[in-house]
């Protein structure tokens, strides 16, 4: 018998761990174009201590372990590359607290967005939290891990700047608490010291998040969605930052895509405005639409296609279903808004030249401070070809977004290796230091951010 | 077994594994799909049955058991279906029947899935009782044979055989009998109806049993038939009519519905509960049939009726789908599904259980018992309470 | 040309089920032809196995050799084809067992007779005797006849014949046989008991069997006492597997085992149609539980109306006492 | 290319300039209108040209039916007036761009439906109404092969659907259809008023929805039972196609026991759904939008209408949230005639 096998189910229970060839098949998969490598465990504990002691396990036996939330990168964050523990976080699935006062939520690493955001619906209606376009099975662990953003990212920022506070187990088994909570006085803020810094973005190669306070931000009774649609790409950075200015809006996306054939070519503009009175939302209506974009409407150049209340969650799935599929990747980037145009044009030529109908979206971060900005390839997982042709235009498009000044968000292998070419040799070292510190055996998801 | 020979060949690898298929009513958690409730591992959610389904076809992976066990953990309760957002969602389920199917062809399935089949193959039921002892039920209730009445009583394998069963099928016989419907039973010649012969991927013997079951029912001149199980009712409302077996076909809820409602039954005597009421996934997401059963207990004079947070097309199946009443690949846990499903009645204050399903009667009322809930929570079917309501002991 | 020779073997001091089953059919097949019923029996101890067949045979032929310990095929067949030629039965019967599948194809080279296995139904038509066995995956199920033959070798499906009431006082006969030669390739070493803690409640004359009335897993010390006094094993129903009292293979019902001892004790079992279906086959039933009203006790054949945690500690004591006096 | 028949005599002749003076939108008298009316005429451009909301209502005031909206739509394209703003001209011209493979054809041989681009309203079409009429474009995925393009109407654009329309009309020809029952009123309008108009071949009988509706109900008359409601009807500003059809509302009303309530902005008088009106290029358009939702429905409301009938699918998309918001429940035609035969509307909400 495999005496790691044994140890881990002394740890979790028989039921909660496999070394079957079909748990280590489905483990070994991401979504997207990455090629599949098989761990030799699947495990999915339950508490925190069991974490400890898999990690403290897999240190004495020098096997990697793979900590995996919602499991929807997309980039092979979560591909065991070097075998080992894939470790499925999701039975971690409690919210711990909702302190509607101070605005923050506790939960455990394996809640998922759709859950909290079900949650604050039903039980703490004047609350939310910022909602990524992901389909709502990801989970917040791992969407602040990898720096993610929501619906909220233009008033408020990226995800990962709204944590309160941590709780880790390091790669060396032990449990450390960062933020407020360290010092026992509530999850209210990530403040002074020590920093979440060393844990979010490093795509779990420092430590598993097992706790996190995410802040909360009013709900407002009406919340909906007006589309405005120009011609020409040149404006939508003057745009984006014209809407800012207002500080009436909350998520601000423009996009373009070759399907359907109505968004071709076009930039259009989802704006959210939300009031809580139908007075507030006609103040708001005039002060956007109006004052704000009426110039643009009175020459001809923007049209104004309406406001809906309601808001409609994205149902990004229904992208890997574009070429009847199943699959789809995208090169996500953190861009100065300015190269919105060129961006579009570059990333359409991109996809030309690959054969894959051209969709971008470039999504405002804070007061058009940056743009999250996504060039998406679908592919047909039972047709290799494309999944090849969708792999080169995704390692284009890292080579672009850095051309174009901007920077790879949770970058796969193949960015990560373009990142670490131009980093600042001063802050490679560090990074170094930091992973052989945390890291002494090198077993937390390695293959990824591996400083040579 | 290459693709090609598969049905589904040119769709199945279009599942995106996005998770949508876990949902219950809104996003509150991931865990409406019985078998990934229960074991938590990716390849017992759906996408992950679909994705290893692939992978067999395609030899990436090998048959096992342990590939048996996981697509016949599915209990077909459709909440995928419902739930997953893509234009390829009606195949589903049939895409797992297909693998079934193919299990069964090479004689590769869980044992207990074999002797379900060879049960019902012998003896019309999946416990092997004898077909001799398919009648006993109705001894004493003065119920006719099938001779002509207005409605075929189609009863079933679990109310003909399961004392649970057996109970409620008595009760309802009952309340038939006082609200003067025609109405007759086939006893022992009635034979299983093959909805879950059919789920589990055995289609020649479904094929066998639905065709022997038009003609037994033709040759009776049969025309209106209501059933004690909502999966007889799906099988023949949905499936009998490809055998050239177009009969009118409802639950029996459905027809309490009516009777209440035109005054035909007097349930004045009234039951005194809080209930709350657990969809049968081949009552309600099979065939959207939400509204009777609650029709029937909102008209039930001192029921309270209280909806626990996953209802309708978001209910959370008992488990006991697709033959799981019997091969009960989803038992053994505190996650199974039937025992969280009567943590969540509890949860709503109700002192009652409503079903409409034999098979849910005897999941979830195992269930109670092994939450030890049974001072808090009896698990009833609406024919009984209906039945006490109208004076029937 | 006289009688109907059922084949009966037995495992770990006891005759199989599988013998019953087709002893019963056996028996059936003879009274409607009326014909003489056979019933023969190989091993090294065998006075118990002869008394008990004689319940439904009208001779049992008792076949007694050490060399015939743990029922080898081989010298069994010896046997078997002796008294074939001798006696000359319409049918030889037996089980289609393990036992069979190894002796019945080679036997039936040996006498050159014709043989049908795993049948699922064996009857009379115009006073010939008539197979059906299933076919295709268990798709189809077909009839055979047999080619003309005086005799014809036939194996039944394990578990396709139900056992009817024995009741008679067969004669029984005791049969030396000499083996001629020591040529055997296969030789007895001994039973394999299941792997270390795994215990076979299929195969237990006695169980004591619990179910959730039992409160707290710490009261199954109680319980394995009682068992252990009464020289039998603990199973249990569902719900104490669920908890993780005990393992799953000691659970009998419809997703656990069937079981046929005995003795049946269920102790704080309600007796749901689940657990039921696979234990009724028991000889005995006996019930305690706290609820009269329970539906075990519509099964069982004695019945304590009573809390377990009281009857069981003193059972336990009145049967240690009861032993002593024997002892 | 196909040209538009109109007959400046016509104008001249005219006594009413019913066309402009009538206009909900602009106030125009009886001098001004025959002036700019003839000036549009004549291709020079007008300060109708910019302020027409195209509303379609000129095309049914015109007394003499002189096609006095097809003229300014035409003109707004020659003389680059363009109604709406620019990208959204050119979203909609995309639009109608059929990008999921060709349709499969089925000859049908008789009488069908065409739901033209409303595919995915299938549900609609249910229970006995509907029962043994087959359907051409069944499949959402399909539906751009059947769209009849009128809609450019209101983008100024008549060459489009000069250009498509042709190709559109032989699509519907191949199934081998004698009589096109249409879904949607602008079908209806586009083959029984604008081909005519710029001298598009039609082989196919058009029928209206309404005229076929009024005729089954006749058939199911014993089945009626009066669904005794006070409803108000949204007016779609194609049914300004075909105002000798209009009459059918009052008669299906009438058949199925609904009280048609007393309301100003009614029949001719009808205010459009404020969809285009939003758009439009000039200052204010939202709020000028608004307002006539505002006043539609506080009109309807006035009038104690219970439900709001709908013919147009675009029309229940702007105005079918507001009104239920406004108490007063939106349900399309057919739906409600269904209520009367007993049955469960499709769309209730």
């Amino acid at each position: 018998m495999d005496s790691v096998y044994q140890a881990l189910v002394d740890i979790v229970g028989q039921e909660h761990v496999s070394n079957r060839q079909e748990e280590l098949f489905i483990y070994s998969y991401d979504l997207g174009t990455t090629e599949p490598h098989r761990p030799d465990y699947a495990v999915i504990p339950r508490t925190t201590e069991e974490i400890q002691e898999i990690v403290k396990l897999a240190n004495k036996e020098k096997v990697p372990v793979v900590p995996l939330g919602g499991g929807l990168s997309l980039a092979g964050l979560a591909v065991p590359f070097r075998g080992g523990i894939a470790l499925d976080l999701k039975r971690m699935d409690s919210i711990l607290e909702v302190n509607e006062k101070a605005r923050y939520a506790v939960v455990e690493c394996g809640v998922s967005q759709g859950q909290l955001t079900s949650y604050l619906e039903r039980n703490f209606p004047h609350l939310t939290h910022s909602e990524p376009g992901a389909p709502p099975t990801a989970t917040i662990a791992g969407n602040v891990a990898i720096h993610g953003q929501g619906d909220l990212a233009q008033p408020y920022g990226f995800n990962s700047d709204m944590v309160n506070g941590l709780e880790i187990v390091l790669p060396t088994g032990e449990v450390c608490k960062f933020g407020s909570c360290s010092i026992g006085s509530g999850w209210y803020t990530q403040h002074p010291l020590p920093d979440v810094g060393l844990f979010l973005g490093w795509s779990g190669t420092t430590g598993i998040i097992t706790k996190v306070s995410i802040r909360l931000f009013p709900s407002k009774k009406i919340r909906g969605v007006g589309q405005f649609v120009v011609e020409d790409e040149e404006l939508v950075p003057e745009i984006m930052y014209k809407l800012t200015h207002t500080q009436m809006t909350e998520d601000v996306i423009a996009f373009s895509q070759a399907i359907p054939p109505f968004a071709s070519g076009l930039q259009h503009f989802t704006i959210n405005i939300v009031a809580d009175s139908e007075k507030e939302l006609e103040f708001k209506h005039e002060i956007v639409w109006d004052d704000t974009l009426g110039e643009y409407i009175r020459s001809g150049a923007g049209g104004f296609l309406g406001f809906r209340s309601g808001l409609q969650r994205p149902q990004v799935s229904k992208t890997s279903d574009w070429r009847k599929g199943g699959g789809f990747e995208y090169v996500g980037a953190i861009m100065p808004v300015e190269t919105y145009p060129e961006c579009y044009r570059r990333g359409r030529d991109i996809s030309e030249r690959h054969d894959i109908p051209y969709t971008v979206l470039g999504r405002c971060i804070g007061a058009a401070h940056a743009m999250m900005f996504s060039w998406t390839y679908a592919f047909n997982r039972a047709d290799p070809e494309t999944i090849r042709q969708a792999r080169e235009a995704l390692h284009e498009t890292d080579d672009l977004a850095l051309e174009l000044h901007g920077t790879i968000w949770k970058p796969g292998l193949y960015g990560q290796k373009l990142v670490m070419e131009r980093l600042d040799p001063n802050t490679l070292n560090l990074m170094k230091k930091i992973k052989q510190m945390l890291d002494p055996n090198g077993i937390m998801n390695p293959g990824n951010w591996e400083v040579s | 077994m290459t693709l090609t020979d598969y049905k589904y060949g040119d769709v199945i690898h279009r599942c995106f594994r996005c998770g949508y298929c876990k949902f219950p009513i809104n996003w509150m958690d991931v865990n409406n799909c019985p078998a990934y409730a229960r074991f938590r591992m990716e390849t017992y959610s759906c996408g992950g049955r679909l994705w290893l389904t692939r992978a067999w076809l395609e030899g990436e992976i090998e048959w096992s058991d342990h590939l048996a066990d996981i697509l016949y953990s599915c209990t077909a309760c459709k909440n995928c279906e419902v739930k997953c957002p893509l234009s390829f969602n009606i195949d589903i389920l049939n895409m797992m029947i297909a693998a079934k199917g193919e299990m069964v062809e090479r004689g590769e399935v869980p044992s207990p899935v074999k002797e379900f089949l060879e049960n019902i193959q012998r003896q019309g039921n999946p416990y092997g009782t004898s077909r001799a002892k398919r009648g006993e039920w109705m001894e004493g209730t003065g119920i006719e044979a099938y001779q002509g009445q207005e409605f075929l009583y189609y009863v079933g394998c679990v109310g003909s055989y399961d004392t649970r069963g057996q109970e409620t099928a008595r009760i309802l016989g009952k309340v038939l009998q006082k609200a003067g419907v025609s109405f007759g039973v086939l006893g022992n010649d009635e034979n299983c109806d093959g909805n879950e012969v059919k789920n589990l991927g055995e289609e020649t013997l479904f094929e066998m049993l639905a065709e022997e079951n038009v003609a037994q029912f033709q040759g009776l001149g049969v025309q209106k038939i209501v059933t004690l199980s909502p999966h007889s009712y799906n099988t023949m409302k949905n499936d009998y009519p490809g055998f050239n077996g177009e009969f009118e076909v409802s639950h029996y809820t459905q027809l309490l519905q009516g009777l209440i409602r035109d005054g035909g039954l007097d349930v004045s005597g009234g039951y005194n509960a809080t209930v709350t009421y657990h969809d049968p996934c081949f009552l309600g997401r099979w065939n959207e049939e939400y509204n009777a059963p609650r029709a029937v207990l909102k008209s039930t004079p001192g029921v309270q009726l209280v909806e626990m947070a996953r209802n309708k097309d978001g209910a959370l199946c008992c488990g006991g789908g697709g033959g799981n009443f019997y091969i009960d690949l989803l038992g053994g846990s505190a996650d199974s599904p039937a025992r969280r499903r009567v943590r969540e009645a509890c949860e709503t204050g109700a002192n009652v259980l409503a079903v409409a399903c034999p098979n849910c009667l005897t999941m979830l009322e195992d269930a109670v018992k092994a939450e030890g809930l049974e001072d808090k929570l009896a698990v009833k079917d609406i024919a009984e309470i209906v039945g006490e309501a109208c004076g029937i002991k | 040309m006289s009688g109907i020779l059922v084949v009966a073997e037995h495992r770990n001091r006891a005759l199989a089920n599988v013998s019953y089953q087709v002893l019963s059919k056996g028996r059936q097949l003879a009274d409607q032809a009326q014909m003489e019923l056979l019933a023969v029996v190989a091993g090294s101890d065998v006075d118990a196995y002869a008394k008990e067949l004689a319940g439904w045979a009208d001779r049992v032929l008792a076949v007694k050799s050490d060399r015939l310990e743990g029922l080898l095929a081989e010298p069994c067949q010896k046997i078997i084809a002796h008294l074939i030629r001798k006696i000359k039965p319409k049918i030889t019967l037996m089980g289609h067992s393990s036992f069979a599948m190894d002796m019945a194809p080679s036997l039936s080279v040996e006498l050159g007779i014709p043989l049908a296995t795993d049948c699922i139904d064996i009857f009379w038509q115009n006073g010939d005797i008539l197979v059906t066995r299933s076919i295709y995956n268990s798709k189809v199920n077909a009839t055979y006849s047999f080619a003309q033959s005086e005799t014809v070798l036939i194996t039944g499906r394990v578990g396709e014949f139900s056992v009817e009431e024995g009741g008679r006082q067969g004669q029984i006969e005791e049969i030396e046989f000499d083996f001629e030669e020591e040529s055997d390739y296969k030789k007895f070493e001994g039973y394999l008991e299941a792997e270390a803690g795994g215990v076979d409640i299929t195969q237990a004359e006695v169980l004591v069997s619990v179910g959730r009335g039992i409160k707290d897993k710490k009261n199954l010390e109680m319980v394995e006492e009682l068992a252990r006094v009464l020289g039998g094993v603990v199973s249990c129903s569902r719900p104490v597997v669920d908890y993780g009292w005990l393992p799953s293979e000691r659970q009998v019902g419809l997703s656990g085992k069937t079981v046929q001892p005995k003795l049946y004790l269920g102790l704080g079992i309600s007796g749901a149609f689940q657990h039921v279906v696979g234990m009724k086959g028991a000889s005995i039933i006996v019930a305690i539980n706290k609820d009269a009203k329970a539906p075990i006790f519509s099964v069982a054949n004695y019945g304590i109306v009573d809390d377990l945690l009281k009857v069981v500690p003193a059972l336990v004591n009145k049967i240690s006492e009861l032993k002593g006096k024997t002892e | 290319m196909y040209e538009l028949k109109f007959n400046e005599d016509e104008c001249l002749s005219c006594t009413t300039q019913d066309c402009l003076t009538r206009c909900q939108y602009m106030d125009i008298d009886r001098d001004t209108a025959k002036a700019e009316i003839l000036k549009i005429a004549h291709g020079e451009d007008s300060f109708v040209l910019h302020d027409c909301v195209t509303c379609y209502a000129c095309e049914e005031y015109c007394p003499v039916n002189n096609h006095p909206f097809y003229l300014i739509v035409e003109k707004q394209e020659e003389l680059d007036v363009p109604p709406l703003p620019r990208p959204l001209i050119r979203r909609g011209i995309q639009t109608g761009i059929p990008f999921r493979g060709e349709p499969d054809i089925e000859e049908i041989n008789g009488q069908a439906l065409d739901m033209g681009v409303f595919s995915d309203l299938m549900y609609l079409i249910q229970g006995r109404l509907f029962e043994g009429l087959p359907v051409i474009s069944q499949d959402p995925r399909k539906m751009f092969h059947y769209f009849c393009q009128l809609m450019y109407l209101h983008y100024g654009r008549t060459s489009v659907i000069k250009e498509r329309l042709p190709g559109i009309i032989q699509t519907i020809a191949k199934h081998n259809v004698t009589e096109v029952i249409c879904f949607h009123d602008e079908c209806y309008g586009t083959y029984t008023s604008y081909c005519p108009a710029v001298g598009i071949d039609v082989p196919f009988k058009a029928v209206h929805l309404f005229e076929f509706l009024y005729n089954r109900l006749n058939e199911l008359k014993d089945d009626i039972n009066p669904i005794n409601l006070k409803v108000a009807y949204q007016r779609p500003c194609s049914s300004r196609l075909s105002s000798d059809k209009h009459h059918f509302v009052r008669g299906i009303f009438e058949l199925i026991g609904a009280e048609n309530v007393e309301r100003e902005y009614v029949d001719e008088n009808a205010l459009c759904c404020g969809g285009t009106i939003q758009g439009q290029r000039r200052e204010g358009s939202r709020k000028r939008a608004a307002d006539v939702q505002k006043r539609n429905i506080e009109d309807m409301k006035n009038a104690g209408a219970e439900v709001c009938v709908f013919n147009c699918p675009a029309c229940y998309t702007t105005l079918g949230s507001m009104v239920a918001k406004n108490g007063i429940r939106p349900v399309f035609m057919s739906d409600l005639c269904r209520l009367a035969i007993g049955e469960k509307p499709a769309g209730w909400r």
